[in-house]
């Protein structure tokens, strides 16, 4: 049943696959540091609508080369969204597991955590801890781990419980196996792409809650940077030096389209649920 | 009659590239009268179904378009424009499905769903339509047609629900009735029920009836004609006398003689020492009704079950008579309130943590469904040595224990490495069935272990089943809800109802001789039981 | 230069107007109402615990200063002339300040001696509960304030202090009625004041608007418009494209370099004024924390060496505003300043490396805190220093916060604020000395914003400069007393600040150093 | 049933207590709010007044049990900074921000809904790419960029839409034109999903053989059915809106909530911060609450009692 992937799909993966790459090395093709400087070229336009040839895309307020500063912002973003959906997926998950495993109070009680959070916009707690405790790097990082976990509570749990009616789960228990063994080598494989579609979900809504963050100047701190800060610093010269912010927000589109684009495909091919009703 | 009601001409229906074979129906050419029923049999991924659907114009929209003709009151349906196609669907040609409860809209009324045909087709008041739908109601036997109407299809047994759909199809008294599987999903009483309705539509309305289904007792029971498919070819038709018991083509004759007899036999000679003792097992499932009311059904309620080594105990009953729960509860997968359970001499039903995932190497179970029942994600050789391995054996000597059970299990050494996805059904349940073994149970329970097969791979896992008990003599608890399967492989059966077992014996006796009103009802129910001249006495 | 005639339809003949306030003046109709966008108001409207550059923008519409500096005519402001005190004079310690007569406060009452002395005095500033404490920084040296008729009060100093009526110009020359104060409480008050202004306020809520509507029993004539709209709107672009479109008629804080942008539009007029004020970049001089590397002075000079602020300044704002070389050498202070002052701390990165290697320096974080968007281009300008900084080897981290809680949270080793030069008008002593001084938040062992201990020699400069009476006196304690302050160099002055504002073209309007944006008398020409 | 709703409610509540007490001991345990609310300079026995004034040297859990009591009361406190009852500024704030979020909302499902609708019937299609496309785009666009870039169109350049503010019908049209986007982007792409399961379901295929017509096929069989799923999203995306709404209303000087946070964050308002946690939680609780409500009434087999 193996269907060639759309090419809709190809792009995708290509395309985050040049990002990811141009992220990690991107910065040996510009000749400029992130944070190098120079005063007398503020604000210029990309090279494409006149500016001078050595800053491709132009130059921000205190006339730092827009690529050097992109490839740094694309890296924190990615990076940034990779800790924090990787934190909020293995803690949510596990907390979902937890609760599907002893089910009564011990459930009822983690599930009134994920209530809680879930009552809350999650920018509102971002938000106020950032802003009363100091933002700190490490804080940062927790506060994106902290997002979404519950989403993968709430779905760990249901398809936990789920997996757990399965025959085959019912058939490990009874070869005698322990619960950790029937969690972690049968369901976790199993239900693992459901959490894999919540990841594609959660990536790029990190990034955008840190461009939010960033326009409320409680995102990421210079001397680093990030899409969402370069896009924030950006906002006031829109009219004037439109390059600043919205090269930034094409970024953050492409990926936040690719990842969905994988996404959806990754959704109709890896549910366990619909691959039993298709065979 | 020169014409007849319906005839299909070299019917092709293509499957999408990439699939396992060009056509899912192929040149298939067959017709249909007035007043008559054409029974299409075939097992899975004959094209049975897709040959109905190609003739009520219902095909996935994924599928490139059939070519052939299907030719109604002179006119190619498959060359209509899609609007008139569509008036002609549910009110010249109507149709009924597989799942009763699953074709009916949850979130709408009974009443309205059987009106829109009405609505669609006619132009009658809402009065009028109430007062058709209540008249359609009585005629399919619904009780209480005006409480129906108002029910919500959740509300509804399976029955109903087909009772219901019918009820639709027949709303404009259509000149063709389209039955896919009507009868499959629902309990042999049941089945019995809309079985006597589709020969009185025929009686009374002169309907040309399309039935679908891969039953051979079904077909002895309402067939007038009867067409054989195979991989999307038609490979005989026929009078059903004459297909049933004179078949011409091979696979036929393979089909017939696949289908299980109702045969009672007396249990074999020299069965060993007790393996089974359950006594008082009770189980209760509390549910949150209405209002605050409480739901309390007894699934199982004080059974006791005993079974020998080499004895296999058929568990019979429709389904909700708590066959499985009580199987669930003999394993432990389900924890039964009451009662005590002893495996192969030594206390189950108390154990608790460790002692009782060692015990488990005593019991093993066999599933019903054999595509759920394997981890899609691990190596069938791993599936097979999982258990060994958990209970200690190396890795190494646990593989070369399920190589060698796949061998015994009718499947190559090789296939230890390959996934689950890559065998067929019954290749599956081979493999459920070297899992359980693997652990070399003395007790083996069997739920449902057949009745998601084809009646060919039902053979073979039943001849399996009884071949390996005989080579490794454990006692078997065998779960079925079809009598034909429980005479071939019990040596006694029990029947349940509402979580009692209300009659057991051998089935010589008990086929023969029932003493319970509702064993006979279940014997009298069994499609075609005449067909296979069972010699049997008469019970009146 | 606009001259009080041109002025003469609404705020001249303010006794002629102020009798004849019963009758409704015949353009109230017509009055127009001017929007005004803005980035933030304050949580309060009190003259002294609402002590804020936002609003100072709008207090003199609300308050009358009892002595006013005469801008229109004085581009430095250090000419005086009468407020709602029309005549002062000094007797050694004592001054006796004379009130106009016949001013009304909003509330419909006329403002007395009583009023002014209650203003000014310690039931409200300075004494030991007083209802704005703040005031006590601005009242130093008060030992005594008395009403001693109806329209005098008297002002005694515990030293003679020929400053008062300058610093009567700044925030606690705001007359507010004493009645209506003590009945309604500094804090109610702070939410709904009573003033002698020319706009009354209708409604004020601090996260959104500020409304004030004339008052035209004002004593120096009904003001131009019949109500002024204070509406906070935080993004620059609405606020551009707000003023650009016609709904808002003054907005303020553009950023630099869209001045020119802004002044593209033909219906826009950009405005600007160099500013009393200078952000400047604090050093933490005390070991607190304990490891503080710049306790050591040479550190802190190779900070203020190695940064080329000519250039920074040049870049972010152009020809627009410029940085002191030598501290408090400003212009604003007229005859103390000197253009020829030598630059002791010239921009040297080669000097700064060589001062830095004298230390034991090695390379530690410095942690330098910001508060957001506070002053103009700080901090595209810190992270311009802190590139400088790299080059010469210093590694200091600029930490941007949300508030001054957060800059002042230690440890910290700088840190961000301004200083103001507006007190006491052409004279340095507010900078150098009641913001440095020992009774200063800089200086206070329990202040929470200590960063230095001032030297004896900055003391004993500084004993001499309070008492210095006479100008020549005055100058030499100012230059020993700055000499000792840059012997320590406890922070860095970055620039003159740039208030700037555009507004509709067809109004004329005069923009005044300290902020304020008067919408009444000589300063606002609204189209007939 | 009454059990069902009951236990609910009694969720509601504990939900609310905890959010009540977290924010309490986070807010408090983060630093002195004295410190905000005064000068920098300010002396050390004025912080003190301050201090006995507000209660803050009582030790925390009393003046945690004072802040609960008082609650019951509905005296959410008074702002630190303008010493008004928190109350009276939040429901000041309120309406304002309902308004913005239900006429986002709506706009949202008016748009998001059926093209979600129309990109399931025509899966795989270049229809659908385009419309899952520019769903995709509707919730990358940071909310303060498109903000922005609107406000420059039509504002400063076409000069059609004031550009911030509160007061006419065309005051409306922007901030929720940008609220609105994320919202209708997310309800599409749920809606397409949920409209894809139910168009597979066997009852699609019977109306097809009754002769139901394609178009009543999906807007009466099948759109009933995934109307369920996203009326669930939608208890989701109020958190969504709300929290677009912190942004939105910055961006547009709008007068709601969201701007009322953002200034009570940066200046430590305690108080007001505590109440408007509080308010959002219960808003969402509550929106919850009829979600739950609202499901029910569609799903019969919900409503019949058997949950």
């Amino acid at each position: 049943m193996k269907k060639r992937l759309p090419v809709s799909v190809i792009i995708a993966a290509t395309v985050l696959g040049v990002i990811i790459f141009i992220a990690i090395i991107g910065n040996v093709f510009t000749p400029y540091g992130v944070t190098e400087q120079n005063l007398l070229a503020r604000l210029k336009p990309p090279a494409f609508l006149g500016g001078p040839e050595e800053y491709p895309l132009g130059t921000d307020r205190i006339g730092r080369d827009m690529v050097a500063r992109l490839v740094a912002g694309l890296r924190m973003s990615l990076l940034v969204a990779l800790a924090g959906t990787a934190i909020g997926a293995i803690f949510g998950t596990t907390i979902g597991f937890i609760a599907a495993h002893f089910r009564g109070a011990v459930e009822e009680i983690l599930m009134m955590i994920v209530d809680f959070q879930a009552s809350l916009p999650f920018i509102l707690i971002a938000l106020t801890l950032l802003a009363f405790f100091g933002n700190s790097m490490t804080l940062f990082i927790i506060l994106m781990g902290l997002f979404g976990w519950e989403t993968y509570a709430r779905l760990a749990r249901g398809v936990v419980l789920s997996a757990a009616a399965q025959p085959y789960a019912k058939a490990v228990v009874a070869l005698g196996a322990r619960p950790i063994r029937l969690y972690t080598k049968h369901i976790l494989p199993n239900v693992a792409s459901a959490l894999i579609v919540q990841l594609t979900l959660t990536f790029p809504q990190i990034i955008l809650l840190e461009t939010s963050l960033s326009f409320l100047g409680l995102g990421i701190q210079s001397p680093n940077t990030s899409l969402g800060q370069i896009l924030g610093s950006g906002r006031d010269y829109l009219s004037t030096a439109w390059w600043i912010s919205v090269f930034p927000g094409m970024l953050i589109f492409i990926i936040t389209l690719s990842m969905s684009i994988l996404g959806d495909t990754l959704r109709d091919r890896l549910d366990p649920m619909l691959k039993q009703r298709n065979t | 009659m020169t014409e007849p009601l319906l005839a299909i001409r070299n019917l092709s229906v293509g499957l999408p590239a990439g699939s396992d074979r060009p056509f899912a129906v192929e040149d298939l050419s067959l017709t249909l009268e007035k007043g008559e029923i054409l029974c299409v049999v075939g097992e899975t991924g004959s094209g049975k179904s897709l040959s109905a659907f190609a003739t009520m114009g219902l095909l996935p929209t994924n599928l490139p378009k059939p070519t052939g003709e299907v030719v109604f009151e002179g006119r190619n349906l498959l060359a209509l424009p899609p609007s008139e196609r569509r008036k002609l669907a549910g009110s010249r040609l109507a149709m009924i499905f597989q799942e009763p409860a699953a074709v009916l809209n949850p979130v709408y009324r009974i009443g309205e769903q059987v009106g829109e045909t009405f609505q669609l087709h006619t132009g009658l008041s809402k009065a009028e339509i109430r007062e058709k739908v209540t008249a359609l109601f009585r005629e399919v036997r619904l009780p209480n047609p005006e409480e129906i109407l108002r029910a919500y299809p959740h509300q509804l047994s399976g029955g109903q629900c087909q009772r219901v759909m019918i009820a639709t199809a027949l709303a404009l008294e259509p000149a063709i009735l389209i039955a896919d599987e009507p009868t499959t999903a629902l309990d042999v009483t049941t089945q019995a029920q809309i079985l006597r309705l589709m020969l009185d539509l025929r009686e009374n309305r002169d309907t040309g009836i399309l039935f679908i289904t891969h039953d051979f007792g079904v077909v002895a029971e309402i067939a007038d004609r009867v067409a054989v498919m195979r991989h999307g070819r038609l490979v005989e038709i026929g009078p059903a006398e004459q297909v049933l018991n004179h078949p011409q083509a091979d696979y036929t004759r393979e089909l017939l003689a696949a289908v299980p007899k109702l045969d009672p036999h007396a249990s074999r000679e020299g069965l060993g020492e007790p393996v089974l003792e359950a006594r008082g097992i009770r189980k209760i499932f509390r549910g949150q009704g209405f209002l605050g009311k409480k739901r309390v059904v007894n699934a199982v309620d004080q059974v006791d079950v005993t079974l020998r080594r080499g004895e296999t105990l058929g568990l019979v009953g429709e389904s909700g008579s708590g066959k499985s729960t009580l199987a669930q509860c003999v394993i432990r997968l389900i924890d039964p309130d009451d009662g005590a359970i002893t495996i192969a001499g030594g206390n189950f039903g108390g154990l608790k943590g460790n002692a009782l995932r060692e015990a488990r190497r005593r019991v093993q179970i066999v599933f019903q469904d054999p595509y759920t029942a394997l981890d899609p994600r691990q190596s069938v050789g791993d599936a097979i040595a999982e258990g060994p391995v958990i209970h200690g054996k190396k890795k190494s000597e646990a593989m070369t224990t399920a190589r060698n059970l796949l061998a015994a299990v009718g499947l190559e050494p090789s296939a230890a490495d390959r996934f689950p996805h890559e065998f067929s059904g019954g290749q599956r349940q081979r493999i459920c069935i070297a899992r359980a073994l693997a652990l070399e149970p003395q007790l083996l329970i069997a739920d449902e272990s057949v009745s998601a097969l084809d009646v060919s791979v039902q053979a073979q896992i039943l001849d399996l089943l009884a071949d390996m008990q005989k080579r490794h003599q454990f006692g078997m608890l065998f779960i079925t809800h079809d009598l034909r399967v429980a005479s071939r492989i019990c040596d006694r059966i029990a029947v349940m109802r509402q979580g009692k077992i209300v009659e057991e014996g051998e089935p010589a006796r008990l086929f023969v001789d029932p003493q319970q009103d509702y064993t006979k009802e279940l014997l009298a129910a069994v499609p075609g039981r005449d067909w296979q001249h069972v010699a049997r006495a008469e019970n009146g | 230069m606009i001259t009080r005639r041109d002025f003469g339809k609404y705020s001249a003949g303010a006794g002629a107007l102020t009798l004849a306030a019963g009758a409704k003046p015949l353009y109230a109709q017509d009055r127009p109402t001017l929007t005004i966008a803005v980035d933030n108001l304050w949580a309060n409207i009190n003259t002294i615990n609402g002590i804020s550059t936002s609003t100072r923008r709008f207090f003199p519409n609300i308050y009358s200063l009892l002595v006013e500096q005469d801008y229109i005519n004085d581009p430095n402001g250090v000419q005086l002339k009468p407020g709602l005190a029309t005549e002062w004079s000094r007797d050694g310690k004592v001054w006796t300040i004379k009130l106009r007569e016949g001013v009304k406060f909003h509330d419909g009452t006329t403002m007395t001696a009583e009023d002014v002395a209650f203003t000014l005095g310690p039931e409200r500033l300075w004494g030991d509960e007083p209802f704005e404490p703040r005031g006590k920084t601005f009242t130093e040296g008060f030992v005594r304030v008395e009403a001693v008729d109806d329209l005098t009060v008297e002002i005694e100093t515990d030293k003679v202090d020929p400053y008062i009526p300058g610093k009567l110009t700044g925030y606690i020359g705001f007359v507010v009625p004493k009645a209506a104060y003590l009945e309604m409480g500094v804090d109610a008050f702070g939410q709904m004041p009573i003033g002698t202004g020319p706009y009354k306020v209708t409604k004020f809520d601090s996260g959104e608007v500020l409304e004030i509507e004339a008052f035209d029993e004002y004593w120096d004539g009904p003001p131009p418009a019949a109500k002024v709209i204070w509406k906070i709107v935080p993004e620059f672009a609405a606020r551009m494209a707000g003023v650009v479109s016609g709904e808002f008629d003054f907005m303020y804080n553009i950023p630099t370099d869209q001045m020119s942008q802004l002044e593209s539009y033909d219906n826009v007029t950009v405005a600007y004024a160099l500013a009393g004020n200078y952000p400047a970049v604090g050093f933490n001089c005390l070991p607190d924390p304990e490891d503080n590397p710049l306790v050591d002075v040479r550190l802190r000079k190779a900070l203020v060496q190695s940064v080329d602020m000519d250039a920074i300044v040049t870049a972010l704002f152009g020809e627009l505003t410029y940085h002191p070389e030598v501290p408090f050498n400003w212009t604003e202070y007229g005859p103390f300043y000197d253009p020829d002052m030598p630059n002791p701390l010239p921009y040297d990165p080669e000097a700064a490396k060589a001062l830095i290697a004298e230390t034991d320096y090695d390379g530690e974080e410095l942690d330098w805190h910001i508060t957001r968007q506070f002053y103009p281009n700080y901090e595209a300008a810190a992270e311009i220093m802190v590139e400088m900084w790299r080059e010469v080897g210093l590694n200091v981290k600029a930490n941007v916060l949300d508030n001054f809680q957060l800059v002042y949270e230690r440890p910290w080793h700088m840190q961000n604020f301004s200083n103001s030069t507006a007190f006491i008008p052409g004279d340095p002593y507010r900078p150098l000395w009641l913001d440095w001084g020992p009774a200063s938040g800089r200086a206070r062992e329990d202040s929470r914003t200590r960063t230095w201990e001032p030297t004896p020699e900055y003391l004993a400069a500084g004993e001499k400069f309070l008492n210095a009476v006479e100008f020549e006196e005055r100058k030499e304690a100012y230059l020993e007393l700055s000499a000792a302050w840059q012997e320590v160099t406890p922070c860095m002055y970055l620039w003159k600040s740039v208030y700037n504002w555009a507004h509709r073209a067809d109004v004329t309007w005069v923009p005044r150093p300290d902020g304020e944006m008067r919408m009444f008398g000589e300063y606002l020409t609204l189209p007939a | 049933m009454l059990r069902f709703w009951s236990i609910k409610v009694l969720r509601t509540v504990l939900t609310l207590w905890f959010v009540v007490t977290f924010t309490f001991v986070v807010l408090r345990t983060s630093g002195d709010p004295m410190m905000a609310l005064l000068s920098p300079d300010a002396l050390p026995d004025e912080i003190e007044q301050f201090r006995r004034q507000w209660g803050l040297d009582q030790p925390l859990f009393v003046q945690y049990l004072r802040y609960v009591g008082q609650m019951f009361t509905g005296n959410f406190g008074e702002s630190l900074r303008t010493h008004q009852p928190v109350i009276e500024i939040i429901l000041d704030r309120l309406p304002a921000t309902l308004l913005l979020g239900l006429l986002s909302f709506a706009l949202a499902a008016i748009i998001g809904i059926p093209a979600g609708v129309v990109a399931a019937v025509r899966r795989g299609g270049a229809v659908d790419r385009l419309l899952m496309a520019l769903a995709v785009f509707g919730f990358a666009v940071p909310n303060f960029f498109l903000g922005i870039c609107l406000i420059l169109l039509f504002s400063l350049m076409l000069q059609v839409l004031p550009s911030s503010g509160t007061g006419t019908f065309w005051h409306l049209i922007m901030p929720v034109l940008t609220l609105g986007t994320a919202t209708a982007g997310t309800l599409a792409r749920f809606t397409r999903s949920a409209m894809l399961e139910q168009l597979e379901k066997p009852y699609m295929r019977a109306a097809m053989a009754k002769g139901v017509p394609a178009w009543k096929r999906i807007y009466l069989h099948a759109f009933p059915n995934a109307a369920i799923p996203i009326v669930t999203v939608i208890g989701l995306n109020l958190g969504q809106l709300i929290a677009g709404s912190i942004v939105v209303e910055t961006v547009f000087a709008w007068p709601g909530i969201g701007r009322l946070l953002v200034s009570a964050v940066s200046s430590r308002d305690l108080a007001v911060v505590q109440g408007l946690v509080l308010v959002i939680a219960f808003t969402m609780v509550m929106a919850n609450l009829i979600v739950d409500l609202v499901y029910g009434l569609l799903d019969p087999r919900i409503r019949g009692g058997a949950r």
